[in-house]
């Protein structure tokens, strides 16, 4: 039975992917919707039957299915796991996952190929189920890889456009950079444990007497780069921004809940490893921290309405890794979740302003679209309350909780988030009043057209809002559900160390009053000033370094990108014709001493008697006489 | 009847004959025109001639003399032969020296 | 019922073809590549039985060779390869026109006779006579039917055959000198030689030199993109989804069993030059410009790694390299056949003159996008089971070697997604790009549909070559 | 020294001289001559050994057809005089090497050989009278002897078309 359902979850969206891909064009585009929207939606009824069923019994549900990779010393079967982990991902996977197909029936309307559309949301969807609910590294792997391609394709999902495609093929390449670390992490987790295996890999672990910590480390830590590749930390996050090229939807759900926090999953799944690599967690803590602050800062003067989330995706993830590092896996999740609600809120918040301007994506265009656009303004007001952490709001209990962590295990690194967190409170609302309020600084045409998104468009906003603002209630302080259904995973709870105190009331209030001065700084200079963000060309100063990304894209060219096709060039021109040349060069030296020894045979007999005398003599003096 | 080698002993033939056919060779070598290389394979061939002789005596074998028989019939077809193919070459070069034949050239 | 059968059937398939004239002898050829394909699944079933289906017959008695074909796991696996991979290239061909086309067939099943029997041959000098028997009708299908100017395509060809002539003339004075001591070239008779570690180091040298030039192994590798490029696609389909493998599996079944000493010994320097090879092909492929050409640099970087796996002397990392060679066997038949699909409609084979074919060919495009990503080994693909297990077993060595070798992971992602995204993707090229006809859509999904389903279920292959591999493991762990 | 001894040296000096002169001379003609000197004395040495058929033949085969055969040719291409063409020294060189070179390998052979040099047995049966060879021809060498004819008849027919004119290239 939970084999045929567990079947049933991970196969409804490939169904999905299968149908909309053959048939895609016959059915029709309503129907292809609806069977897009509805395998998801399928999915995510039985990952609520399986929720309800192991808060019940508190059993994880282990599914073999065949043997699938055979290495010497051990076997890769083919399986899955269902326990509370890999449960809570799939609901909002599923969840989220849901509601912006429904919002991509809209959204993506008018576009001719729809069902294709469809067909890589389903086929994401499915990649990404397959990468929660393995019950190996490897299976994980393929769900890994897979939710990469579908990133690739939905990336470039209006393939016309070269620079989408460069895009596209960027996000691809550079997670594939981390894949090689995850590969690597595996080999060596192979060699030392001979299992891939989940459950085995935390016996083998806790029973182990003598570990070699450092390859131990040395696994964490290649793992810790699939990580970043996947979940866009430094030096691997250059890709993420990028993407944005990509459908809203896509940018929502691939980019901002669910693909980019698959490296969190695989470090929290793998947490005993972790637990016991205090040198990896300090990076990984450093490596968060130092992405929050970098992303939060190249957030502050974006102007493109997508990149700013895109960064701040960043910046958050950076928040999740510091929370990782620090040991605190339950308060990541936690932050994983709210993060998947208010983002994908956000996101799709956007999506509709652009649907609305018919795809202007530059904040300096817009203004004053509280009016035209109601729902989306106040959805997208509770989306941006709950990132920059105002009490009450989901993302105040996770941030806090980060910040409390940071703060009892290393006060610098706590600076650097709360800094990190009043940038995002600053440019959140940066973009809130840049895009709502004010006037309209559009065309005419477009201001005539403003209108309020349809329905479709709208629910999954309300629905997400009302997530965003409700979602901390699973992890309160003192009291936290999420805790508790954690704990056969995380049997030690950092976050549970510490009590509520004088400290970490007085870190809350510099928190909420952090948030709050970032509201206000971006209320005084959008607002009050009225200042709009000047054009690309006026950008002068640190302004200007930060507009452009720090130029680590330009700096990834000169040292990886352009170095690599000088070689090619030089090898392709140089080397190859060289050894080309060494082996005709060897024919020729035949040829030369062919037409050399040719000039022996001139034709003249007399020299060929001589010669034949010569070799008588030699061999009649062999024959006779050499005994 | 006494064996003539007795007198005369096969050595001083193996000698002869040695000698004889060195100079044949050297003929051979040594000349340009292309009758005295032909002389001197006649020298060459009437060397080892002599020694079947020779040795048939010594032998007490008449299998030698026949050999010589059949050898002396080839000679004189290589000779015809070989004489008309100078012919035909001379008409054609004007002239037998062997240098100036040359075709064996690859 | 042995394994000689098949080989039966591809040489009188190769003459019947030649009789049949030439509007039949594309089915004719076809006919008979399906029943060698038939039979040799057949067969399969037979040896899954534990039937012995060998066949040893004396065939000269001074010196004495002998007729023998062995048919263990391995040799199986390779021969399903070339017998499976036969049909799907000739049937490949079907939409072109072939002058002499009687010839051609006749002349690829010939090929595929004498590759079968490079597979099958267990006796050192019958299998050199099949060996050098498969370089004729390549020979001469790269030299007639090939395409580009004659004087170039006459050069690269004959380049081609006098380079892995050379190389092969070696092995063969190897084999000779290894007769002088066993009295026989049978290779059961052969591995019970006792060579000194001097000895195995030159019969290594001597192999080594003609595996690495067909292989081929940088910087042996020279002949390689030009005749790939100048040869009709069917004859750059044999040579890389199968000729190529002749090397690799000699590596296996004699090389590395022969000269064991010697193999443990240079261990690393083979290794590293097999990955090596894996970063050189995969950044000259960068920045071609021919489509096939690219591919052929492609699959240096992908038999760079298979050959490192081969030298690792672990039964993974032979089980590795045989798993990847059938997979990449499959994958870059698709591959060429994609870039022949293509010129059938373009007339060219450089990516810049192509682009913006996905709005006009989804079908095509998504086909091609597969093959692309199984190439780039993609988990759930055939590729990705066999790079997996050469990665891994490479990191048993040395975990640089693995991380070296993975750098085909990133680079071949990079060179792949680069160059499928100049030639599909972009504005709609101003072109026609006739939808993929019938032949052409059969041929992909069933070489797709044979990655996917090795990919998530390789058992099956696994459980076949795996005793034999061990069976060759125990021979090079053998105490002199 | 008995007379046989005498005889043979003798025979062995004109022998060795007449060929040498055979080589050096420089008119065709001369050499001819001296060659047919070398002949008769080849055949002296027939004689000497009690070869009385085989040196009548020699003087027939030799001395007379061949000999003439070289004198006809010589005239016909009038050759008479000295027209070889300049001989470099390397060549002259080379052969004098090669003639000393294959003299010392042969007899050094001869003497490494050790022959039994010593009483050389005489059975007292005839074996070299013309009556026994022709005998011996004729049986046991039947074939050969045909073949011989043979041989020469194809010879003749040879020669006679290799030294026709042709007319067809002109």
């Amino acid at each position: 039975m939970d084999t045929n359902l567990a079947l049933v979850l991970l196969f409804a969206p490939f169904l999905g992917f299968l149908i909309n891909v053959f048939f895609g064009k016959t059915l029709g585009k309503s129907l292809s919707e609806i069977i897009g929207t509805l395998s998801v939606a399928v999915s995510f009824a039985v990952t609520i039957y399986f929720f309800l069923q192991i808060n019940q019994t508190k059993q994880a549900i282990n599914i073999d299915l065949f043997d699938w990779i055979q290495i010497s010393n051990f076997k890769v079967s083919f399986g899955f796991l269902l326990d509370q982990l890999s449960i809570l991902w799939l609901l909002f996977v599923t969840g989220i996952g849901s509601l912006i197909h429904l919002y991509s029936i809209s959204y993506m309307h008018d576009d001719e190929k729809m069902h294709t559309f469809f067909a890589y949301l389903n086929l994401f969807v499915f990649f990404m189920i397959t990468l929660v609910i393995g019950s190996n590294l490897l299976v994980m792997f393929i769900g890994w890889e897979g939710v990469g391609l579908c990133s690739y394709l939905l990336i470039g999902f209006w393939y016309k456009n070269q620079e989408y495609n460069d895009a596209a093929k960027k996000a691809f390449i550079m997670n594939r950079i981390g894949d090689l670390g995850l590969l690597i992490g595996i080999f060596i987790l192979g060699h030392l444990f001979s299992t891939l295996d989940y459950a085995t890999l935390k016996t083998a672990i806790a029973g182990a007497t003598d570990l070699n910590m450092y390859w131990l480390s040395a696994a964490a830590f290649a793992l810790f780069i699939g990580a970043c590749g996947k979940s866009a930390q430094i030096p691997l996050y250059t890709w993420l921004p990028d993407a944005m090229a990509g459908p809203t939807p896509v940018s929502a759900l691939i980019h901002a809940a669910t693909m980019v926090t698959a490296g969190i999953f695989m470090i929290t799944r793998l947490n005993f490893l972790f637990d016991l690599t205090p040198d990896v967690q300090s990076i990984i803590a450093v490596v968060g921290a130092v992405t929050a602050l970098v992303a939060a800062t190249i957030g502050l003067v974006q102007n493109d309405i997508k990149k700013v989330l895109a960064y701040s995706t960043v910046s958050q993830l950076g928040l999740m890794f510091l929370a990782l590092g620090l040991g605190a896996y339950e308060v990541a999740v936690f932050h994983v979740i709210t993060h998947a609600f208010f983002k994908a809120c956000l996101f799709l918040g956007s999506g509709s302003v652009i649907h609305a301007l018919h795809g202007e994506q530059d904040m300096r265009k817009m203004g004053g679209l509280k009016k035209a656009m109601p729902i989306t303004f106040i959805t997208m007001l509770i989306a941006s309350l709950a990132i920059s952490g105002v009490p009450l709001f989901s993302g105040f209990f996770s941030k806090d909780e980060i910040l409390l962590v940071a703060f009892h295990h290393n006060i610098p690194l706590w600076v650097v988030a709360s800094v990190a967190s009043i940038m995002t409170a600053f440019y959140m609302f940066r973009l809130m009043f840049l895009t709502f309020f004010q006037e309209f600084r559009g065309t005419e045409e477009q201001k005539h057209h403003l209108h309020e998104s349809p329905s479709l468009i709208t629910f999954p906003l309300i629905v997400l809002a009302i997530l965003a603002t409700i979602g901390g209630l699973i992890s309160l302080p003192g009291h936290s559900w999420l805790n508790e259904y954690l704990t056969p995973i995380l049997p030690k709870l950092a976050s549970a160390e510490h009590h509520l105190g004088t400290t970490e009331y007085m870190l809350m209030a510099i928190a909420v009053v952090g948030g709050l001065v970032g509201i206000g700084l971006a209320y005084a200079k959008y607002i009050k000033q009225n200042t709009v963000p000047t054009e690309d060309s006026e950008i002068t100063g640190f302004s200007k370094v930060l507009y452009n990304k720090y130029y680590v894209d330009e700096i990834y060219d000169a040292i990886f990108v352009k170095p690599i096709n000088v070689l090619s060039l030089f090898f392709r021109d140089t080397i190859e014709t060289a050894l080309s040349s060494l082996v005709f060069g060897l024919g020729k030296v035949t040829n030369e001493i062919s037409f050399q020894g040719k000039k022996i045979q001139n034709g003249s007999i007399g020299l060929y008697l001589l010669v034949f005398v010569l070799g008588l003599c030699a061999i009649v003096s062999y024959l006779f006489l050499a005994q | 009847m006494n064996n003539i080698l007795n007198q005369i002993g096969i050595e001083n033939y193996i000698f002869l004959s040695v000698i004889l056919f060195c100079i044949g060779v050297f003929g051979v070598l040594y000349r340009r025109n292309a009758i005295i290389v032909f002389m001197s394979i006649e020298i060459m061939l009437n060397a080892v001639n002599l020694l079947f002789v020779a040795f048939s005596t010594y032998h007490q074998d008449a299998q030698g003399q026949v050999f010589v028989f059949f050898s002396m019939a080839v000679a004189a077809a290589e000779v015809a032969v070989g004489l008309a193919i100078l012919v035909s070459i001379f008409r054609n070069l004007g002239s037998i020296t062997i240098d100036n034949l040359k075709n064996l050239k690859g | 019922m042995n394994v000689s059968l098949i080989l039966i059937i591809l040489l009188v398939g190769a003459f019947a073809t030649f009789l049949a004239g030439d509007k039949l002898a594309s089915k004719v050829a076809f006919f008979f590549g399906l029943a060698a394909a038939g039979c040799s699944i057949v067969l399969l079933n037979h040896y899954n039985l534990g039937e012995n289906i060998s066949f040893i017959n004396q065939w000269i008695t001074q010196p004495n060779i002998s007729f023998a074909l062995k048919a263990d796991g391995l040799s199986m696996a390779m021969l399903l390869l070339t017998t499976v991979l036969t049909p799907i290239i000739i049937f490949s061909s079907f939409g072109n026109d072939y002058k002499n086309s009687k010839s051609f067939y006749a002349l690829i099943l010939f090929m595929s006779f004498a590759m079968a029997g490079t597979f099958l041959a267990s006796d050192g000098l019958l299998y050199y006579i099949f060996w050098e028997l498969s370089l004729i009708p390549i020979y001469f299908i790269a030299l007639i039917w090939g395409n580009g100017d004659a004087e170039e395509r006459k050069k690269a060809v004959v380049k081609f055959f006098i380079y892995t002539l050379a190389g092969s003339l070696f092995m063969l004075v190897a084999f000779v000198y290894m007769y002088q001591k066993a009295g026989s070239f049978l290779l059961e008779d052969l591995y019970k030689l006792n060579l000194t570690a001097t000895e195995q180091l030159w019969i290594f040298l001597a192999f080594f030199l003609a595996y690495a030039i067909k292989i081929p192994l940088i910087p042996f590798h020279t002949w390689q993109a030009n005749v790939y490029q100048k040869a009709p696609t069917v004859g750059t389909m044999l040579l890389s989804g199968i000729m190529l493998k002749m090397g690799l599996y000699s590596v296996i079944r004699w090389q590395l069993p022969l000269a064991p000493l010697a193999a443990k010994e240079y261990m690393y320097i083979f290794i590293g030059l097999g990955i090596a090879g894996v970063i050189y092909g995969s950044i000259v492929a960068l920045k071609q410009k021919d489509l096939k050409k690219l591919l052929a640099y492609s699959s240096l970087a992908h038999v760079g790694l298979i050959a490192a796996g081969t030298y690792t002397l672990t039964l993974d990392g032979l089980r590795g390299a045989v798993l990847q060679m059938i997979a990449h066997g499959f994958v870059v038949v698709g591959l060429f056949y994609v870039a022949e699909i293509i010129f059938r409609r373009y007339e060219t084979r450089a990516i810049a003159e192509m682009g913006g074919i996905r709005s006009q060919t989804p079908k095509f495009t998504s086909m091609f996008l597969i093959l692309v990503l199984a190439s780039v080994a993609l988990p759930s693909t055939f590729n990705f089971v066999g790079e997996f297990t050469v990665l891994y077993s490479l990191s048993q060595i040395n975990i640089w070697f693995a991380i070296l070798g993975g750098t085909t992971i990133i680079l071949g992602a990079y060179y792949m997604l680069k160059m499928f995204q100049h030639a599909m993707l972009g504005e709609t090229n101003t072109k026609i790009f006739a939808d993929v006809t019938f032949n052409e859509g059969a041929t992909l999904v069933i070489i797709i549909a044979v990655l996917f389903f090795f990919g998530m279920y390789p058992k099956p292959i696994i459980d076949l070559i795996t005793p034999s591999l061990q069976e060759i493991l125990t021979q090079i762990n053998r105490i002199n | 020294m008995s007379t046989v001894l005498i005889l043979f040296c003798v025979l062995s000096a004109i022998t060795l001289s007449t060929a040498f002169l055979t080589i050096f001379s420089k008119n065709p003609i001369h050499s001819a001559i001296y060659l047919v000197i070398c002949f008769f004395s080849i055949a002296g040495h027939y004689l000497l050994l009690n070869a009385q058929f085989l040196a009548i033949v020699h003087i027939i085969v030799y001395s007379g057809a061949i000999m003439i055969l070289f004198l006809f040719t010589i005239m016909l291409m009038n050759l008479n005089e000295q027209r070889e063409v300049y001989r470099p020294r390397i060549t002259r060189l080379g052969a004098i090497v090669s003639f000393c070179l294959i003299c010392l390998v042969l007899i050094t052979i001869f003497i490494n050989s050790k022959p039994i040099v010593g009483e050389y047995t005489s059975t007292g049966e005839d074996y070299q009278s013309i009556k026994v060879l022709g005998k011996i021809l004729l049986n046991e060498y039947m074939v050969p002897f045909e073949f011989a004819s043979i041989l020469l008849l194809v010879a003749m027919i040879g020669t006679v078309l290799l030294s026709k004119k042709e007319k067809l290239e002109k």
